[in-house]
């Protein structure tokens, strides 16, 4: 299978993300990661995935594995209004250039970070920031997790169905509870 | 440099009025001798004269790169793979390359700007002569030219006067472009050292362009009621002849009109107008119609109302000749940097032209004298229209929809598509007869056309979109206030002081183009936002359209609500792209009318000025273009910082300050030597916010300055706090930042900021007479 | 544009001389009164001037784009997919990206080369004044600035007159960057014809800048006996203080030698060099020491020879800091194109940077005086040499091994080397213990470290390489003749008939970049093999060293056995990169000193002759840079073709001719009227070959031209035929198409030939006085 | 599999060749082409499969299909050698250039060429002609028959051993005959 960018022309390369082919490795990568952080845009409140938006699976993710979160944009709102209170409100890139300082000890102050998933931020601004961690947060590792491929992550699902996805986030929430 | 390139040396000299030994002058110091402003350090700067003080922003604002492609191809000793920690064959990092590319861009955008004044500073002379005066303001400007007066050292009185300006503008980008060679400059942060200095080279180049154009074409002086003209689609008249200009360069849209005058057709035709041209023209004569900004090229002539498209230079589509072709619209061509591929038919005369363009013989013409383009694109609309064949495809709903049933639902289209938009989905209804969704996406369309490109069947896509529209299309008009030029000296003066003391909130300018992720609305509704806060609301180019492309309950644009004037709730269009050099000017000019430092040649201290004083934040929420690139460049080096959108981020690169880095924010008190922490204002340079409710907050944000009064900061914050609630949910998390004082809280939420204070262990600060410049903190500041 | 914008008007002037009113006049046209040649009718040309002439070239020599990548990456509404027809969000089509890019490319080589003119005028005229006197060549030289008469229709003759002279250039090249913005120019065609407007741009200001240093520095005036000077490593005296300098522009290495020969310390320091400022000390004092082109830059530091580096601009890695770090070797940027990120220390004491360097407090600085950079240079190298510890690594030819060892063979190396070179074996070997395989890379490699930055086990791969061939560089010592400048009207008056004529095979330009497909010793064999057949040869920068770095049985470089005359079987070394002015000059010089063609402003009809009549072939083998890409335009836009290699594709176009394409070939016949079929000649106007072997059959092709006399014609196609035959195998497929009359048929081979084109069915055809200029042909021609 | 560029920043997309993945697809795309033209370069002549070199292999592929064949460069010197004649000797870019004309007549006059088979040009000038025709003769099916991947071809082998190499060739060249 050969990944392509959700949006045609945002090619990337030589470097590129592995395809999460099966939740199984997201998973494994969240579990293997000391300091995980989830970093969610405006779009997971726009998302229906069955009769819930995707900011409901994701607080679910974040809550069953203790994933700190980050709020860009006004994505903040519409998590307080499901009584979760993100770690940090922060613009993209701001948590972005936080997290490509090594130095920098994360939204808890308690250390650098070593897992950035990704989720609901528009595909190309996505695809930039990712890339600037890509090139300049070599002690990052990242995750897209939303249903597109992006090639400037570490791990990211190719173009997958709204059907698959959800597939693959329920299990990756559910391995977690396990 | 400058002057010195203009230093004349004559040994001898025979005139007409006699014989000349050994006669030296200089061009720039007769200039100057009116003047008696004592002349600053860095009069005409080279490309390093002030990388002390972008190296200041820049420890500050540190770049954070965002690579657009993996590689470099800028030579043939690539592609070269730059992942990693790798260099490029000429030794090149990563970063290094982004701020080349960065650079590039400015240099672009500064070239395309410094050009256009060119072409038009020599049109002005040959139409007006040299001697012709510059006069952008009348009698409420004194300060002509703050832009040229601070970097050149300057005070240009004609048109003549601009040219050394020029020359030593054309100079600088050339040196500038001349480091983006294969193994010059490297050094990520030397590179963007020299980006600003392109960013400022382009403000004065734009200053220049358009003081030579109001005071020759007498466009509004400086007038905060300047006319209100018609902008919108469905302001047109198209029962006449429709002339349609495309473009940055006003002179042939001016011949345009002179002709109409001179002949008495000046009722009887619509001269209509897409992206700068059309604003200018506007400026010119308040009869010229704007259609809107860039991205309504396809829809307009596809709509088949022109009758002849004129285009002069910038952001114009290059493929508008096939467009044209296709509706049997002749185009003429009248800039030589945009020739399109068509005949020169400049010393043709214009009878043959105009019968070759109803005939048919020929679809277009380049045309490189003003005056003749006039009469031809008057005469040919005149003599086409009441043939006008309307070539709109597909021509009824019934045919669109028949076309939309062609869709195979491959969703190349979407994936093509800038935003993403969901086209498939509204082809699919729109084939069931529903346009509903596909009269959204006309909402946030960008009009780029790419997903056509990808179609594979063929669908006319943005057609349908207008098509499923024609109802919103049809009823655009609107009121703009037509571009008023310069900010006064004496509004200068009334809003210096609270501003700088922060009383006034902020002067927010939201400029550029339109590459809007969600669409033109929201750009109105902030400007709305911050005019009924209060900030002083400027705009100018796409910008200044898009928010008067929009109406309230009452059918008012927000130019018929606000006034004009530069001051706290004003709208205030400054005009074209060019016009930006007034917002810079007036920041410019609070340091000097109001707070009278000096002016001349002394760039670093008022850059300092601004930077620690002036409230100003620029948006440009659609930024696509080299020349925005250029533009936000000249802002960030006078320390004032710049907001975009999502796609802001493929610029490569953003200016982030580290609010959680507490050494960053030091500045030094002018009155007693000291450092003093004053938090992260402004806290960044250059950012690109996600959505608009998150632009919001941060223009509110941005807006603090270490100079601000407890007054005024406990004003700022109000806003601040109170858009972050609104629009974020919740006090925003670091207040504690921005409060130096207890006098700094707003009264009204007083407890519950004393109780955040406390959680984060703030400690009470002073407010300083805050710089950034060592050598300036011993001297006592006026 | 150009003398327009330098009139001045001076409505009072007050001076020490007297009171002067209404004072009008241009310098323009002052400096032109001396000079009674009639002006042509394109001074100081507009950038659509020639576009007619263009026009009349690209009908012919077509653009084949080659798209180094599928994308669009220039503004913020991209990355745009450009595949299929596709357009991009601002109309552009795939053919319009691609002379794009080659347009910014050509602007940022005319842009160095301009913003060097400017920096190096600027400096003479502060050191010897405005009016130093412009002498390229003493007596035997008139037309001291052919490129600059005939574009410009000026006549420049001190150093203050070049001033204008690029402010011309720099409004131009300001105008063709700004044609490359989002939504400027789209047609291909008009594009292109910027790309060349661009050309002779670039060489008018390459001219500015070597006549101006032959002036002032006093180098080689046009003198084919200039000086052998070394060039090679070997020829490094390492026991002495060794002072490194690298770049483009020679001020700063003039002040080191001056510094020692005013402290009589010539004789006791190595000032080696590399790249063109190398070259350019060469010319100045023939002890200067050359070490090779751009490729030698890593070698050279890494083997820890140079006590101190002092770069200027151009062609200089731009990690060169990084690697001097590693050697402890401290580096001075001179320019402002180029600062490093170093401290600017331009203000302080020479006493306080020497010692800072000595103590290693400091590892570089940036000193903008070349003289403070003379004496630092000096002073600090002779302080260090002493103490220098080589830090080469490895340090043995064991540790090599030993680092070899660690290989994956994982061939990212050769994955990421331009020229796909046998890397991982040649590791594996020499792991093994056996260099030969590594030293046979050494011959290729351009040393661009790529491998390196590949290599995943971080083996200083390029390292190993030249450990492996230690011997080779140690051994590189050769003679290079000193660039002698200018060609002497005299030289152009002796080869004029003869190469008009044909009689001359051709003139052969080797120039450019060391980014070669396969090592320097192909170009060193191509410039023997054309001068060993009477062809002149002609060569500059990289490529004049490459040729140099070579020598025969006899231990012979081509520059002892070959003359440095202008004239059949010379090696004429021109000097740097800006000397190729003097090549373009030499066809210029033919047309008019030769052939008295009119000059002055009259571009068109000058480059219609050389095109014609100059057998002239421009070959840049490895050619990489935007330099070179404007440097080719030139020559493209006199209508002189060039040849690159096969990384040359990578420039994103060819210009070929279709020489089936019979009704592309005809030109008028100046004495007749007629259209004449004259075949194609020359055939390509850019065009990349695979291999030596295919060049070298191409040069002989390409010098032929209409003009030829049956004489002429017969001699050139006796080459081509002969080098066809031995290179590539048989007879050329393509002779009937360059035989005229029985009379061009060489006589040796006549009567295979003549089966030959009667099996193709060749008519004969007439030589007429050639031209494609259509009004020219019912003029008489002298 | 996702195929990769032999030198690894010669990243080409969104429209990248297919991978030969066994020779049967080349084997029926010159079958099924009508006019085809095999484009050799210099490299032909060094590289050397088992006991013969490249070039062996082509004439041997020109013979038995009736393809005809460009020399570029001084192959040609090597064709003769072996008694072949090309049918035309042409620079790599001349070819490529005739190829994007849809009006060209081919090699022998006798119409246009509708499949060109490329190999044994240098790597990056065979990149960048393919790109050529990729983007400018759409009327021009392409092959690459070296052992590494070109992007730019409509069809190509991925970057394969020396082995499957000559196993590939051999095949087609085999298949051809029956
Ligand atoms: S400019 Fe440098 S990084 Fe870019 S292609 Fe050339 S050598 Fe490679
Ligand atoms: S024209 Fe509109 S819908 Fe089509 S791709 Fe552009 S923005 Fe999207
Ligand atoms: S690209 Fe065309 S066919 Fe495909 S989904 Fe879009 S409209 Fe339908
Ligand atoms: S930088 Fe742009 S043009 Fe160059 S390879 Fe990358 S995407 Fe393509
Ligand atoms: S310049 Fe044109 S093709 Fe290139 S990215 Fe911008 S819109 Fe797309
Ligand atoms: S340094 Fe030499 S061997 Fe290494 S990649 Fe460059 S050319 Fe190839
Ligand atoms: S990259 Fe390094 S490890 Fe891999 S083959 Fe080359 S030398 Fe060996
Ligand atoms: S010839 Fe090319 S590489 Fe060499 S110094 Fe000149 S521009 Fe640089």
């Amino acid at each position: 299978m050969s990944p392509e960018s959700w949006l045609t022309a945002e090619v990337a390369g030589p470097k590129k993300a592995s395809v999460i082919t099966k939740p199984e490795i997201a998973d494994a990568m969240i579990k293997r990661a000391k300091r995980p952080v989830l970093v969610v845009g405006n779009i997971a409140t726009e998302i229906d995935l069955e009769d819930r938006k995707l900011i409901d699976y994701l607080i679910d993710l974040a809550k069953r594995c203790q994933i700190k979160v980050v709020a860009t944009a006004h994505t903040n709102a519409a998590f307080l209004e499901r009584d979760f209170a993100p770690d940090a409100v922060m613009s993209a890139v701001d948590i972005a250039n936080r997290l490509a300082d090594p130095d920098w000890k994360g939204v808890d102050g308690e250390g650098a970070h070593d897992l950035a998933i990704f989720v609901g931020l528009p595909y190309q601004m996505a695809w930039t920031i990712l890339s600037g961690l890509k090139h300049f947060a070599p002690h990052l590792k990242t995750i897209s997790l939303d249903n597109v491929y992006q090639p400037n992550a570490r791990w990211s699902f190719s173009n997958i169905s709204i059907k698959d996805w959800i597939m693959n986030l329920k299990s990756i929430i559910g391995n977690q509870e396990t | 440099m400058g002057t010195k390139d203009i230093n004349i040396s004559i040994k001898e000299l025979e005139t007409e009025l006699g014989q000349i030994r050994d006669l030296k002058f200089s061009v720039g110091r007769l200039v100057q001798e009116s003047w008696t402003e004592p002349q600053g350090p860095t009069p005409f700067p080279s490309i390093t004269a002030l990388r002390g003080w972008d190296m200041t922003l820049l420890k500050r604002y540190r770049p954070f790169y965002m690579p657009f492609c993996d590689l470099c191809c800028l030579c043939t000793f690539g592609k070269c793979d730059l992942t990693g920690d790798k260099k490029g064959a000429c030794g090149i990092t990563m970063s290094g390359q982004q701020s080349r590319i960065v650079l590039l861009a400015a240099c672009i955008g500064a070239a395309t700007h410094t050009s256009h004044a060119r072409e038009l500073v020599t049109h002005l002379i040959s139409e007006f002569g040299e001697d012709e005066p510059l006069d952008p303001g009348g009698l409420s400007i004194e300060v002509e030219a703050p832009n040229i007066r601070l970097v050149c050292g300057v005070k240009p009185e004609t048109l003549g006067d601009l040219e050394q300006v020029l020359d030593y503008a054309e100079e600088q980008i050339n040196a500038l472009l001349a480091s983006t060679h294969t193994g010059q400059e490297g050094n990520p942060l030397d590179l963007e050292s020299k980006v600003l200095h392109a960013g400022m080279i382009d403000h004065v180049s734009m200053e220049v362009a358009d003081i030579a154009q109001i005071s020759a074409y007498r466009l509004p002086k400086a007038d905060p009621e300047a006319a209100l003209v018609d902008i919108g689609f469905g302001a047109v008249d198209t029962e006449k002849p429709v002339i349609l200009v495309i473009g940055h360069n006003v002179p042939p849209a001016v011949e345009i009109m002179d002709f109409m005058q001179d002949n008495d057709l000046a009722g009887d035709i619509e001269v209509t107008g897409i992206c700068c041209t059309a604003i200018d023209m506007s400026r010119y004569s308040p009869r010229a119609k704007i259609i809107g900004p860039i991205s309504w090229q396809i829809r307009y002539i596809r709509s088949g109302i022109p009758d002849i498209i004129v285009v002069d230079e910038q952001c114009i589509r290059t493929d508008v000749l096939d467009e044209a072709r296709l509706q049997k619209i002749p185009v003429i061509a009248t800039s030589e940097k945009n020739c399109l591929g068509l005949p020169d038919r400049t010393r043709d005369p214009a009878d043959a032209i105009v019968a070759d363009f109803i005939n048919g013989s020929a679809d277009g013409a380049f045309i490189l004298d003003p005056e003749k383009v006039g009469e031809i694109a008057v005469r040919t609309a005149m003599q086409i229209a009441p043939h006008r064949k309307r070539q709109k495809v597909p021509r009824s709903l019934e045919e669109g929809i028949e076309e939309a049933k062609k869709c195979t639902q491959c969703r190349l289209c979407r994936r093509a598509c800038p935003n993403d938009l969901h086209i498939p989905d509204a082809i699919k209804a729109f084939a069931r007869g529903d346009p509903g969704m596909l009269s959204d996406i006309y909402d946030s369309c960008v009009g780029c056309i790419r997903c056509e490109q990808a179609c594979q069947q063929d669908i006319k896509i943005h057609s349908l979109i207008t098509l499923a529209a024609e109802g919103k299309l049809r009823d655009e008009s609107f009121k703009l206030r037509a571009g008023r030029g310069a900010i006064q000296d004496i509004e200068i003066r009334q809003v210096g002081g609270p501003i700088v003391l922060g009383e006034i909130p902020g002067i927010v300018a939201f400029v550029g183009c339109a590459n809007y992720p969600g669409g033109g609305q929201e750009l109105a509704e902030m400007a709305i936002e911050f005019a009924n806060r209060r900030y002083i609301v400027c705009t100018s180019g796409c910008a200044a359209m898009t928010i008067g492309m929009y109406r309230n309950e009452d059918g008012k644009s927000p130019y018929e609500i606000y006034p004009g004037n530069f001051e706290a709730g004003g709208i205030v269009n400054v005009g074209s792209c060019v016009s930006n050099a007034h917002i810079s000017g007036a920041a410019i000019k609070i340091a000097s009318v109001f707070a009278r430092r000096n002016l001349r040649g002394n760039y670093q201290e008022i850059a300092d000025y601004v930077h620690n004083r002036v409230g100003a934040v620029g948006v440009a929420w659609g930024a696509m273009s080299q020349k925005a690139a250029s533009i936000a460049s000249g802002f960030w080096r006078l320390g004032i910082p710049v907001i975009v959108g999502p796609h802001g981020t493929k610029y490569r690169r953003m200016l982030l300050g580290r609010s959680d880095h507490e050494e960053d924010w030091y500045v030094y008190d002018a009155r007693t030597g000291e450092e003093v922490y004053v938090g992260p204002v402004p806290e960044h340079l250059f950012v690109a916010a996600e959505t608009k409710e998150e632009a919001m907050v941060m223009i509110a944000k941005l807006c603090m300055r270490p100079n601000d009064t407890s007054r005024g900061r406990a004003l700022k914050l109000t806003h601040y706090i109170d858009l972050h609630r609104r629009l974020i949910g919740a006090m925003p998390g670091d207040i504690h930042r921005f409060v130096r004082t207890g006098a700094d809280i707003p009264i009204t939420m007083k407890e519950e900021i004393l109780r955040i204070l406390d959680e984060k262990g703030w400690k009470e600060t002073v407010i300083p007479d805050p710089t950034l410049i060592a050598r300036q903190k011993t001297e006592q500041q006026p």
